[in-house]
């Protein structure tokens, strides 16, 4: 269990998480980047522009 | 604990949901339903969901003792009944507008005279996100109103943190077709009312006034959508001063942390990343989200609900479990359906 | 008595109901949830009704051992994975067509060519209106088709009372979107397949086989209609002699009346006379229903399921119970919604 | 040659349809459109993409002189006035049912009794792909009902090459809410009539009785689907001998080649492979396809028009224009959307 | 005089209503029709309302000389190739984004660097109701955006009259499912597309940079709902002083009274009393309208279009019928149609 | 112009119609496969199995 660097919700994460690894937080659908694992710190990562459409 | 409740106006859309929702309560079993076009008809004949209920509508003249009673009619019919709605139930929830506000003139300048004017400030208005607190042990429930539910669900977490700035916020609301109950009317002809983009209250709506007395005014318009459940309201705010994203997360955690019913959905990927009413159809949930505008100094607030639900039938078993110290979340755990088209 | 239960394939359609039915089911606990496509991704992502649910996707690769595996995978993957699947649960119940016709032979007319066809006889077809009695112990259960399910409850009890007739029935089958799962494509996007009526799968549909292998020959016909959920069947039959109302309800009470998720609808006033998707949308409920038309020798039979649930999903789960001894309706007693768009 | 043309009943749907279409006609002028209910109003407050239209609805007891008069009420109204019409137009073009049927005493078993049974053999069923020939000079056109349009248009090839078998066929016909008329009910509320496949009319449509006087006996049933323009037929036919799809290309061909307002569309590859009805939304064009099922020694034929247009006021004016000796398109050359939605 | 007029991008949605628009143009010929996916293919396998067009779609590479090139690409696509387009063509009508901005500042903060920008300042904007005194004689044309067109239309009459007043205003859009063209994407299946009012564009939506450069800057949020066809702009305005209905009926008659594609539709009686998408579908109309809110100090102006029309091809039909100078209106008199559901 | 082989309509080709490649029947939707072109002789194409899903 860890906090969302983007909304501050805990984050429950797999027990084999590893570095690098992006998770999504189920509050906030952020995609956090998994910066090391003992203990666990997250980052935002970069957001894909993804297109809607228009 | 098992209590007895009955609905007036049970043929009606909030009344048919609220009986879907007391069927199924674990505390709750459903003593009359009330209807006059339909007295003697089985519930399952106005409400098909219902045909496994072994209950037939009854005459709303013929009102037995029961604990609680709830009141799903056209604003003005409670109020003219609450005295005989009181003799029967120790516990009245209204759903209608009746008991809303808290004053006479308010109930005037928006509505129709208002026959019982001692008793608004009497009755409790719920909203259990606003005033959990105000419901323990109330024995007159103004349930809330389905627009004025979305609209505050998404401007609470602001007024709390003093963001609401003094500009007055704008709110853009679409609603489906239930939002006009079960009357019907050439507007609301299938013909005519799908796909519409409708401008249904551009102006005037009713539930300005409920939401000028707990939040603040707000300049209000509604829309008509191709949905038949749901409500969604976007709250264009604009802060006095600037607001950073980490600033509404920590208002809209700070509020909505703890409520069993309110979903905070803000970004992410994947195609449901901001607050729907799909996503929420048929349940008792809220969902609310943001999206800060650094260009226009403004922040989006997006609310969403199902308003027969979380608007109307679920926000009053809500009110009730906590008015009779019930569990919260008592009969109102459906979770609601993916995929799930125009509910 | 609590299970285990994994669901392969949890990010599709089928897959995801199954974890909606599971989460809230008294007896199952959710193990595990696979997708390939989102793995590591809260089960939230793919289904916005599940934000609440505290799990994240894992690889179909890494199974874990419970007590009964779930697979909501396209046809063909079960039939390669089999071994595994039944090497971590004791029950596999398949939702796919892969073990649901008696021999190889069948496979190859429909379908295209089956790796363990000497499994074929040893699984056992899950309707539990046909075939409860086989179910109980049963574990390698394969789960019938959606539309297959709808025409066979029709049918079945004209079969039973002999009154199918010697000229084949016409089964003119409507669906929704959701029967093609989430992949989409360009006939499955909103602007083109809004609104339609479009034949969809003219002849030759593959649930022929099922229907053929349970209750006979029908001329099949499946049509793509404007809803989500939902998969409507209206049978054409023409009994060899003439059959009354009285004789219909005879037969539809005798097969049906102590089914706990069927519903006999047929006639009666007000708006929902016969059955329709919209009343049992989001249930495990099917409504039957018939009409007779003496001007031209003909039955018309009409059955209304919601593909996804009844047809799928809560089918599978309906046929767990009843594999493993549990109160047949747990799990599954959502009476769905009043009023309903198109869902 | 510019023609002048009134519409009796120009509030309700196929009355504002013919509105449209006359208005855009390069040989008609619109004189009078009736309404009782919007007398004095602006077409357009009814019919709002006739907003640019300069027209006042008149009071249909007030008839001036025209050269053709249509009659868009409900069926028992022109049987009554039916003198009048005609004192004030040469050509009169009935919409309704009144003057479809040959005989008093198919119009008693299907309808109510009809007033002036002697005009039955007088007047000119009008659909022009089947008997264009007649209409030449006709002065008492009675237009062809919408579904038995859709349904006539699928089966005309096959009774031509005597394929349509000896067993009954089945025609499985799905239709949009404006079939219903503008005039709205509980049932046809946006809230109630979204979303649906309901059987509407199971058995006994009184379009029966025009297909039955043309084609022959057919087995119907109606339902409603969630689109509003739009009729599709499915007509499920088993010849007494094998065909093959050259055979049937070869019949429809034969039939419809020269015909302007019939597309055969028939497989092929893409998302629009069958008739359809939003392809023709809007149009007076049918789209008319079909597929073999040799299992089952059936023909599908599906059948796709709009029921508002080419299944009344386009057809209707078609109608027109060949009695008038106007060429055959006038008015009527609108080719439809894409992508559109539910039209 | 008839002009020949090839399209690229025909396989498109704004390129199949282009190809509509020119075969029913009595002034122009269509020569070529572009697909890179269907190069060769008729234009009705993918415009299914177009079956009747003989003309087949040729590969983009291949263009031949023309009198008015139209490119309906997705940005970026014409400005790498205008000099080839401007090689075939003496005008070029472009449909994307690439030539609508004054200066390579603009487009590089909204897009993503531009490959041309000397012509930025050659090219001319295309809303003829902003600039139809530019549109004669231009030969490269920048067809404006479907939200700044629903946008600038509802705001210009208050820009002119000056009463937009010194707080931004708030432009809330609600479109259909077509701005997104053929595409598709999980987000844009019928499942997931149903029935939504999906925050589409929260904030930073692109069209905010055309309506800032025409009419100032405003707080923009665009959502999808369930349509397929159709833009609604809802303006919330503040004047710094106060309006009234009359000043404002006198400020939109004074800017739209000659216009021929700007209907004012504000209030009255019946279902059609604001601007609605749907009234405008298939046509070249925008419906315009307001009401003011005296308590609030706001005006909110509503403004609807159909975007693949007036937002798009039939914006760019109409802009090269001013460049040529040929009448205004030739090709886009289509009325639209009532009933019609969700086009 | 020439006859599509499936529902015998007039099939409009284009000039440079070359031996082998696949054009529709703007009829019967048909995927026509050209056979030769002086003159054209045209069959129809083996069908792709094109899932609409179930
Ligand atoms: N629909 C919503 O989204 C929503 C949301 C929040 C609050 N509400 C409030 O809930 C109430 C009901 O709304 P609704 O949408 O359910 O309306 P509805 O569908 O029109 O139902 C009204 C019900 O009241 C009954 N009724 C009407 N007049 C009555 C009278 N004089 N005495 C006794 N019964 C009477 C009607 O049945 P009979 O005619 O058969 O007696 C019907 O059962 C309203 O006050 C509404 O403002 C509705
Ligand atoms: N939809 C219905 O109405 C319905 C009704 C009755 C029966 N069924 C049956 O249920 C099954 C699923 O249908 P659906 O509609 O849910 O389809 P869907 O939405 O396309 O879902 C298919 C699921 O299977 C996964 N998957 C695909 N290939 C896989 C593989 N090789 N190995 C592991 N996982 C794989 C997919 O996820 P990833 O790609 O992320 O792994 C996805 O989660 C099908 O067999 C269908 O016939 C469906
Ligand atoms: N809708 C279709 O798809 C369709 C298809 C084929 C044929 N038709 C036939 O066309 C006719 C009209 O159908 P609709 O769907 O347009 O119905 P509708 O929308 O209900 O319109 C009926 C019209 O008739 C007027 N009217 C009713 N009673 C009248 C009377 N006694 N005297 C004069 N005017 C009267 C009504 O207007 P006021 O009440 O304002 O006078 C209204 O304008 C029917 O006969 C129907 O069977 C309809
Ligand atoms: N849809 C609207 O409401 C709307 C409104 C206003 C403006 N617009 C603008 O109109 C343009 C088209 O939009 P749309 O919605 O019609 O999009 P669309 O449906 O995706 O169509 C795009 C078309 O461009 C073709 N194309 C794509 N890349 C190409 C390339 N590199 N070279 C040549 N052709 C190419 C595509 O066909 P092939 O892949 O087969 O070649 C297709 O025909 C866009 O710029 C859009 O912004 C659209
Ligand atoms: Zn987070
Ligand atoms: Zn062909």
């Amino acid at each position: 269990m860890t906090t969302c660097p983007e909304c501050g919700a805990d984050v429950t994460l797999p027990d084999d998480v590893e570095t690098g690894e992006i998770l999504d937080c189920a509050t906030c659908g952020a995609e956090l980047e998994v910066l090391s694992t003992e203990p666990v710190e997250l980052d935002v990562a970069p957001e894909l522009e993804e297109d809607w459409g228009e | 604990m098992t209590l007895t409740a009955s609905v007036v106006g049970a043929s009606g859309f909030a009344g048919g949901e609220l009986l879907r929702l007391l069927a199924g309560h674990p505390e709750f079993e459903l003593a009359q339903a009330t209807s006059r076009s339909a007295t003697r008809k089985t519930v399952g004949h106005a409400h098909p969901n219902l045909r496994g209920l072994d209950l037939r509508f009854s005459d709303p003249a013929d009102l037995e003792s029961v604990d609680v009673l709830f009141a799903a009619t056209p604003h003005g019919v409670s109020m003219g009944r609450i005295d005989e709605f009181r003799d029967v139930a120790d516990t009245v929830v209204d759903l209608s507008a009746d008991f809303r506000l808290d004053t006479a003139e308010q109930y005037d300048e928006w509505y129709d005279g208002h026959e019982r004017p001692e008793l608004l400030a009497e009755a409790t208005y719920a909203l259990p996100e606003l005033n959990r607190e105000d419901l323990a042990g109330a024995d007159l429930i103004a349930s809330g109103g389905c627009n004025a539910t979305a609209t505050m669900l998404g401007l609470l977490p602001l007024a709390d943190a003093d963001m609401l700035g003094s500009q007055r916020p704008v709110v853009d609301v679409k609603v489906g077709s239930s939002e006009g109950g079960a009357g019907g009317g050439a507007a609301s002809s299938h013909a005519e009312r799908s796909g519409v983009v409708r401008p249904y209250a551009p102006t005037g709506h009713r539930h300005e006034a409920e939401i000028e007395q707990f939040v603040g005014r707000v300049a209000f318009t509604v829309h008509a959508v191709d949905m038949v459940r749901g409500a969604s309201a976007t709250c264009h705010v604009f802060p006095d001063e600037r607001v950073t994203t980490g600033d509404l997360w920590g208002a809209f955690r700070e509020r909505y942390e703890d409520e069993p019913f309110v979903r905070l959905v803000s970004g992410g990927g994947g195609v449901y990343r901001y607050p729907e009413p799909k996503s929420v159809a048929g349940t008792n949930y809220a969902e609310v989200g943001f999206e800060v505008d650094p260009r226009n100094g403004r922040v989006v607030v997006f609310s969403a609900i199902d308003n027969v639900t979380k608007g109307s039938a679920g926000q009053a078993v809500h009110a009730a479990n906590l008015a009779l110290g019930i569990e919260e979340t008592a009969g109102l755990e459906f979770q609601g359906l993916h995929p799930v088209g125009a509910p």
